[in-house]
């Protein structure tokens, strides 16, 4: 009962907080909102027995990378969305595919959803073997993370040294410019 | 609605009324202490002594007018500084301050002395005081002044600069204990060595300590690391525009994260409510056997906030540039290697 | 030990065409003609060592390595020298060591690089002449046969600033490619018979067989074969190439195309013999065509003007009766006449060399005269050398070319006798007109050799190069065309044959052969007297020894020990102890005074009208101007051959295949693929429209279809 | 418990928002922002199918995402800024031209 109802609160909370971000004007507050949906989404994953996945998810996310987001919302200061007119020049750039593309993500939501109504036997597979110390350790994933996965790990760790080296050379403005 | 439950409840409302009372304490602290080091009383009008002067700031700060400066963001003006505040207090929910105990047999079942124990606490911990940093930004953004922007810059780069080297020096604890949850570090802190020195990683993490005292120092925005709050730079800092009650939530959060560091600095390298002093005493036994502990946590967490207020008032204020320079280019990897040569001697002893 | 002989003027050519143009001319000239004089010692050598075998296994034979090796299709780099073999490699190397050290100072004019370049050629003709001769099997002896051409093709086009020669050189390479696809044709036919193409194994194989009758595969692949020997021995129809061929230096001409290249066809013919033996409709083909051949050619060279080109016809001619030989079986009459001929041609040649060289290029007969005072050595050699030809008793020509006749008669070809003596007797007339009008009479100016001096050099700068080129060239259309002009025009052609050298000329100012030319001059003429006595025939008393010699290679008994006689033609070729020797020998003398007396009448003729009359021949010119007019164009074969193949062929190309095939289909095809891609470019530019958005709409239209397709599928 | 399909469900709902968002929005931050939407749907996925099929594997993927969603973050801003610079707007369709 607590658990449906927290599902509920924490997905519901996700979800509009998911659409606000979308329908905001001001990425100000489309960054909030984003990272207040990252909580609630932090609580689903605590809710899967995963409450490190979560509190990275915290650290990392609503932590970091949204600060960064922060940061450049308030450097650039254009907290207004431009309504920089569109240019009829090009067919792909009429408003209407603008909201084609709407039109798409609610066709793909129908699409899953359907998907997911014809796989019943989903549950079945999974029901078995469903125990959350599996998942909930700690130790286990920094095990697996380690072990199975290092290479990945330092592959990701070199994508983020490169990631970091091209932020600098492309943020830092050039000694032609004023 | 047994006992224990109760107890439950009433230590959650304990620790949420200390943390309420310790800013008003340190508020008080902090300018009798800079009264006594600058060879000068210090408030003493209220009350006796002037124990009463927090009341009575609190009541002034009631008081006064709620100023919006024009063109501020309303919402986040008034968001920021309950965030922050929020995030203090949330940080400490993982923090315990005692040992578990049955009150002398009076419960049926032991209770622990402290909010909630979950599994990845310190991570917890982490993630809260990196919220914390969203109360300042917005508040430096949202009150639209350009002293408030640059306070609010400043802060959050700050804090996320040394939450980095914060985060490692803690790491190094993580792996000696090797469990992300608090109390179970403290524990693992109990006992001593040959029976003199106390078990704690201070002695095994005596870099990660230092570490850990500066970046706490700088993650507070506490002297010599205030820059938000700058005020021959940038009048105020972040928190320029407020006033009243808003105002008053800022230093409150500050006060409690103060708090926060000590308690995990007790917590981690202090052995937490295991031992009063460094070396082996004959009142540990004590301490342990009626429960105590609690009263040795609070006064090595005192200890920490004394030697917070002591630096502040010693010690100039850096610029911001060697700040930044310290954390990253310093800090961060003395804090690194720190953490290899621990894991590279877990590995070694226990591995 | 065999692979050296072609291997030292290969080092030769190596040296000169890579370090020549650092060389002095002593150096390279003297290398050259160093290396041939090797090649020459060690044939020698290895001949030696063959005759001291026993008759019917002299063979020395050195595999060197597995050439080309298919399942069935085993080549092995084999050289293999036998009797014929021995004789070929003893002219080559002894002749050509000769005209390399007359080349040393005929060529002296050149500048340095050419002067190497000239030798570089030469050695590596000599290289590959020996490998088509040692060569122990058809595909060997084929890459001999396309080296020498190539060679020929260089040497030809030696001067190739200046357009006739280097059409010279074209023509004669495009003509030996006929010749040389019938050739191969014919190799891979007795491949696919035989299933070898060792020399040895085919004659093996043969020897036993019965001649076929009709036109069985060994015809049909001989008949190729002979095709591919018409080609390179300039024989009815390809001949035309070898009188355009004395574009190039004379020595080159003497060497190449008088002396040992042009006889690869024979020398293929020979070294087949067996195989040809067993195909008389091929062989009867091979005499026709000689005999029509040599007379041919013998009317041609009675009126041509051109001091070289009335060599050419002769060798032409010379040739036909050679093929004649083979045609009637006589292979060893027909080698025997090809090693005589060898010598008394080359000096021929050689003295003609002379005579252009002493006349700083001059070459139209009807411009000289009266040199024998001038140029007394070049006029006995050549003197000796025309009576040689002309088959005049004692001389080499006179017992080649009697056994020639002898054996046509003796095989009953009595119509292709009569031709052959109807031939020899042009040959002594057309000879005995070239000597007359050279060497006799008074020197004649009439037509003037006009000197361009910017023409002199061949290797001029570039606008003497093209005033020299067109004025070269118009002649060279001329001749084609306005035959009777084109005597005009020879000498303004001519002065450009003659090697660069001082412009202006006197009559005191003409020199004989320097020593280098006089020694190549007087050898090989001495050779010219001597070279027959090695085929005495029975008749004179003498006991036919190279006919003996060269038996084996014949019979194909050099290998395997076949009983005497398996080949008829080589028992009738030389085997005196026959019981009808008597009266063979009888008919024998009887046909050779007949020929002698052939001879001497056309010297007589010739130095009746020539000598004393010479208002005759223009008379008679005028008279049968027809005929005149028909023999000076060489019956207008070219001219036909122009009409028929060469002027459809490149209308073809022109118009089919470049302007329609190639301008159309390919170019078609190339521009139409670059249009349709910038075409198809400009709709799809459209799509990369820059937005971003619009980029990830597409990605996500994908992504909604495909999933779509999964989940109704 | 919560049967699976929900948090799909949830997933894809949050998926089809963040394309919602990708398309709708004009303001390349906003864009960014959904992408990281997107990204989590994708996590959330991750860890339901981990959680459900008792497999740690799950989440060792959701931190790999995290951190290439770190790495895509700090490159993507950094190419705002930089874009910002040259023109001072963030609209996508204002940098439609491919170099100038």
């Amino acid at each position: 009962m607590a658990e449906t109802f927290a599902f509920y609160l924490f997905s519901g909370l996700t979800i509009v907080a998911s659409a606000l971000v979308i329908g905001q004007r001001n990425p100000m507050y489309s960054v909030l909102l984003l990272v207040a949906s990252f909580g609630a989404m932090a609580g689903l994953f605590i809710q899967l027995d995963a409450p490190f996945v979560a509190v990275v998810l915290i650290i990392v996310y609503a932590g970091a990378i949204m600060v960064l987001f922060l940061f450049v919302v308030m450097l650039l200061n254009a907290p207004q969305e431009d309504a920089l007119p569109y240019d009829h020049t090009h067919p792909f750039r009429h408003p209407v595919l603008m909201r084609f593309g709407g039109l798409l993500a609610v066709l793909l939501v129908v699409q899953l959803s359907y998907a997911l109504l014809r796989t019943r036997d989903l549950h079945v597979a999974v029901a078995g073997r469903s125990d959350a110390s599996v998942v909930s350790s700690v130790a286990e994933l920094g095990r697996v993370l380690f072990e199975r996965h290092v290479f990945a790990f330092e592959a990701t760790s070199i994508l983020i040294l490169v990631a970091m080296v091209g932020a600098v050379v492309l943020a830092r403005r050039e000694s032609g410019q004023q | 609605m047994d006992l224990t439950l109760v107890i439950e409840l009433l230590i959650i409302g304990v620790t949420f009324f200390m943390l309420i009372n310790a800013s008003a304490v340190l508020v008080l602290a902090e300018r009798k202490i800079m009264g006594f080091m600058q060879q000068r009383y210090g408030p003493y009008l209220v009350g006796p002594h002037g124990v009463l002067q927090p009341l009575a700031d609190i009541v002034k700060l009631l008081f006064k007018e709620e100023l919006r400066p024009k063109g501020a963001d309303k919402w986040l003006f008034t968001l920021a500084p309950i965030l922050s505040v929020t995030a203090a207090f949330a940080a400490f929910s993982t923090v315990p301050w005692g040992a578990e105990t049955t009150f002398f047999g009076l419960l049926d079942r032991p209770v622990k002395l402290g909010v909630t124990d979950v599994n990845v606490g310190l991570l917890v911990i982490f993630a809260i005081t990196s919220m914390g940093v969203y109360g300042i930004v917005l508040a430096g953004w949202s009150s639209n002044s350009k002293y408030s922007l640059f306070g609010g810059l400043r802060a959050s780069a700050q804090m996320i600069s040394y939450e980095l080297s914060y985060a490692t020096a803690l790491a190094a604890v993580i792996l000696l204990a090797g469990t992300l949850s608090v109390r179970e570090v403290v524990d693992s802190q109990a006992g001593t060595w040959f029976g003199i020195v106390q078990h704690w990683w201070i002695f095994l993490q005596p870099v990660g300590f230092i570490v850990y005292a500066i970046a706490g120092v700088a993650e507070t925005n506490r002297a010599p690391f205030d820059f938000p709050e700058a005020e021959q730079e940038l009048v105020a800092g972040y928190n320029t525009e407020y006033s009243s009650v808003r105002f008053a939530l800022f230093p409150q959060a500050e006060y409690i994260n103060m708090a926060t560091m000590s308690a995990v600095a007790t917590d981690l390298y202090l052995g937490g409510w295991h031992g009063l002093l460094p070396f082996y005493t004959p009142v540990d036994p004590l301490i342990e056997q009626y429960g105590l502990g609690w009263l040795a946590f609070l006064a090595k967490v005192g200890g920490f906030l004394f030697f917070y207020i002591w630096m502040r008032w010693t010690l100039p204020r850096y610029r911001y540039d060697q700040l930044m320079h310290f954390g990253w280019k310093f800090l961060l990897p003395v804090s690194v290697v720190n953490l290899i040569l621990t894991a590279a001697g877990v590995l070694y002893f226990n591995g | 030990m065999l692979a050296l002989i072609p291997l030292f003027p290969l080092l030769g050519f190596v040296i000169n065409a890579f370090f020549g143009r650092r060389l002095s001319q002593v150096v390279s000239g003297g290398l050259a003609s160093l290396v041939m004089l090797a090649s020459f010692a060690v044939s020698t050598m290895v001949v030696w060592q063959l005759a001291g075998l026993p008759a019917d296994q002299r063979t020395i034979e050195q595999s060197l390595y597995t050439w080309i090796a298919s399942d069935d299709f085993n080549i092995a780099l084999t050289l293999r020298v036998d009797p014929l073999a021995a004789v070929m490699i003893l002219v080559v190397t002894g002749i050509g060591s000769l005209i390399h050290i007359y080349s040393t100072s005929y060529m002296h004019d050149e500048v340095d690089s050419e002067y190497a370049r000239y030798f570089s050629y030469l050695n590596l003709f000599a290289a590959f002449m020996l490998i088509l001769v040692l060569g122990g099997n058809f595909p060997v002896l084929f890459v001999g046969w396309e080296g020498v051409g190539l060679c020929s093709y260089l040497l030809i086009g030696f001067w190739f600033k200046k357009k006739s020669a280097s059409d010279a050189g074209k023509k004669a390479f495009v003509v030996n490619r006929i010749g040389d696809y019938a050739f191969i044709l014919g190799m891979l036919a007795l491949f696919t018979r035989f299933g070898t193409l060792d020399f040895q194994r085919i004659a093996t194989i043969v020897a036993p067989l019965a001649p076929e009758t009709g036109f069985g595969i060994i015809s049909v692949a001989t008949l190729l074969l002979f095709i591919g020997a018409t080609g390179k021995s300039a024989q009815i129809p390809l001949y035309t190439w070898l009188p355009d061929a004395m574009e190039g230096p004379t020595p080159v001409s003497a060497l190449i195309h008088a002396a040992t290249m042009v006889t690869a066809g024979v020398y293929m013919i020979g070294r087949n013999a067996v195989l040809f033996s067993h195909a008389p409709e091929t062989l009867a083909v091979v005499a026709a065509i000689g005999a029509a051949t040599a007379l041919m050619a013998g009317t041609i060279g009675l009126v041509q003007n051109d001091i070289k080109r009335v060599l050419a016809y002769s060798t032409v001619s010379q040739l036909g009766y050679m093929f004649l030989a083979m045609g009637v079986g006589a292979f060893g009459a027909g080698i025997f006449h090809l090693y005589t001929h060898a010598f008394f041609k080359a000096c021929l040649f050689l003295g003609s060399g002379a005579v252009i060289h002493a006349l700083h290029g001059e070459q139209d007969i009807r411009n000289m005269g009266g040199l024998k005072r001038h140029l007394p050595i070049t006029y006995w050699t050549f003197l000796i050398a025309s009576l040689a030809i002309a088959g005049v008793p004692g001389l080499a020509g006179f017992f080649s070319k009697d056994e020639i006749l002898y054996e046509t008669f003796r095989e009953g070809h009595t119509i292709l006798w009569v031709i052959g003596i109807l031939t020899s007797l042009l040959t002594a007339t057309y000879m005995f007109r070239l000597v007359f009008l050279t060497f006799h009479g008074e020197r004649r100016h009439d037509a003037p050799a006009p000197e361009h001096p910017e023409e002199q050099e061949p290797v001029a700068d570039d606008d003497a190069h093209r005033q020299a080129s067109d004025a070269s060239h118009r002649p060279a259309k001329d001749e084609l065309h306005r035959p009777a002009t084109g005597a005009l025009h020879r000498p303004a052609k001519d002065a450009l044959h003659r090697p660069a050298s001082d412009a202006f000329h006197h009559d005191e100012h003409l020199h004989d052969a320097p020593p280098a030319m006089a020694l190549a001059l007087i050898v090989l003429a001495i050779g010219s007297v001597a070279a027959g006595y090695i085929g005495l025939p029975h008749a004179l008393g003498g006991q036919n020894s190279l006919a003996g010699w060269l038996r084996p290679s014949f019979t194909g008994a050099a290998t395997l020990t076949a009983p005497e006689g398996a080949a008829p033609e080589a028992a009738s070729a030389g085997e005196p102890e026959t019981g009808s020797a008597a009266e063979a020998g009888s008919l024998e003398l009887t046909l050779m005074v007949t020929s002698s007396i052939v001879a001497l009448l056309g010297i007589g003729i010739a130095s009746f009208i020539w000598l004393k009359r010479r208002q005759i021949a223009d008379a008679a010119a005028a008279r049968l101007s027809g005929v005149y007019q028909l023999l000076l164009n060489k019956y207008y074969v070219d001219e036909l051959y122009d009409a028929a193949i060469v002027h459809p062929i490149r209308v073809i190309s022109t118009e089919g295949l470049w302007r329609g095939f190639d301008v159309k289909v390919v170019d078609g095809a190339v521009n139409g693929t670059a249009a349709i891609v910038s075409g198809g470019a400009a709709v799809l530019r459209r799509l990369q429209s820059g937005s971003v958005r619009a980029y990830a709409g597409g990605l996500f239209v994908g992504v909604v279809l495909i999933l779509g397709y999964y989940l109704w599928r | 418990m919560i049967p699976l399909s929900n948090y799909l469900v949830v997933s894809a709902i949050l998926f089809a928002l963040g394309t919602c968002g990708v398309f709708m929005r004009r303001n390349l931050i906003t864009i960014l922002l959904s992408i990281e939407i997107m990204l989590n749907a994708v996590n959330l996925t991750f860890v339901a199918f981990g959680r459900y099929a008792a497999d740690v594997n799950g989440q060792i993927i959701v931190f790999f995402v995290i951190t290439v969603a770190a790495a895509e973050a700090a490159v993507g801003l950094a190419l705002v800024i930089a874009l910002f610079r040259h023109r001072e707007s963030l609209n996508p369709d204002a940098f439609t031209s491919l170099k100038w």
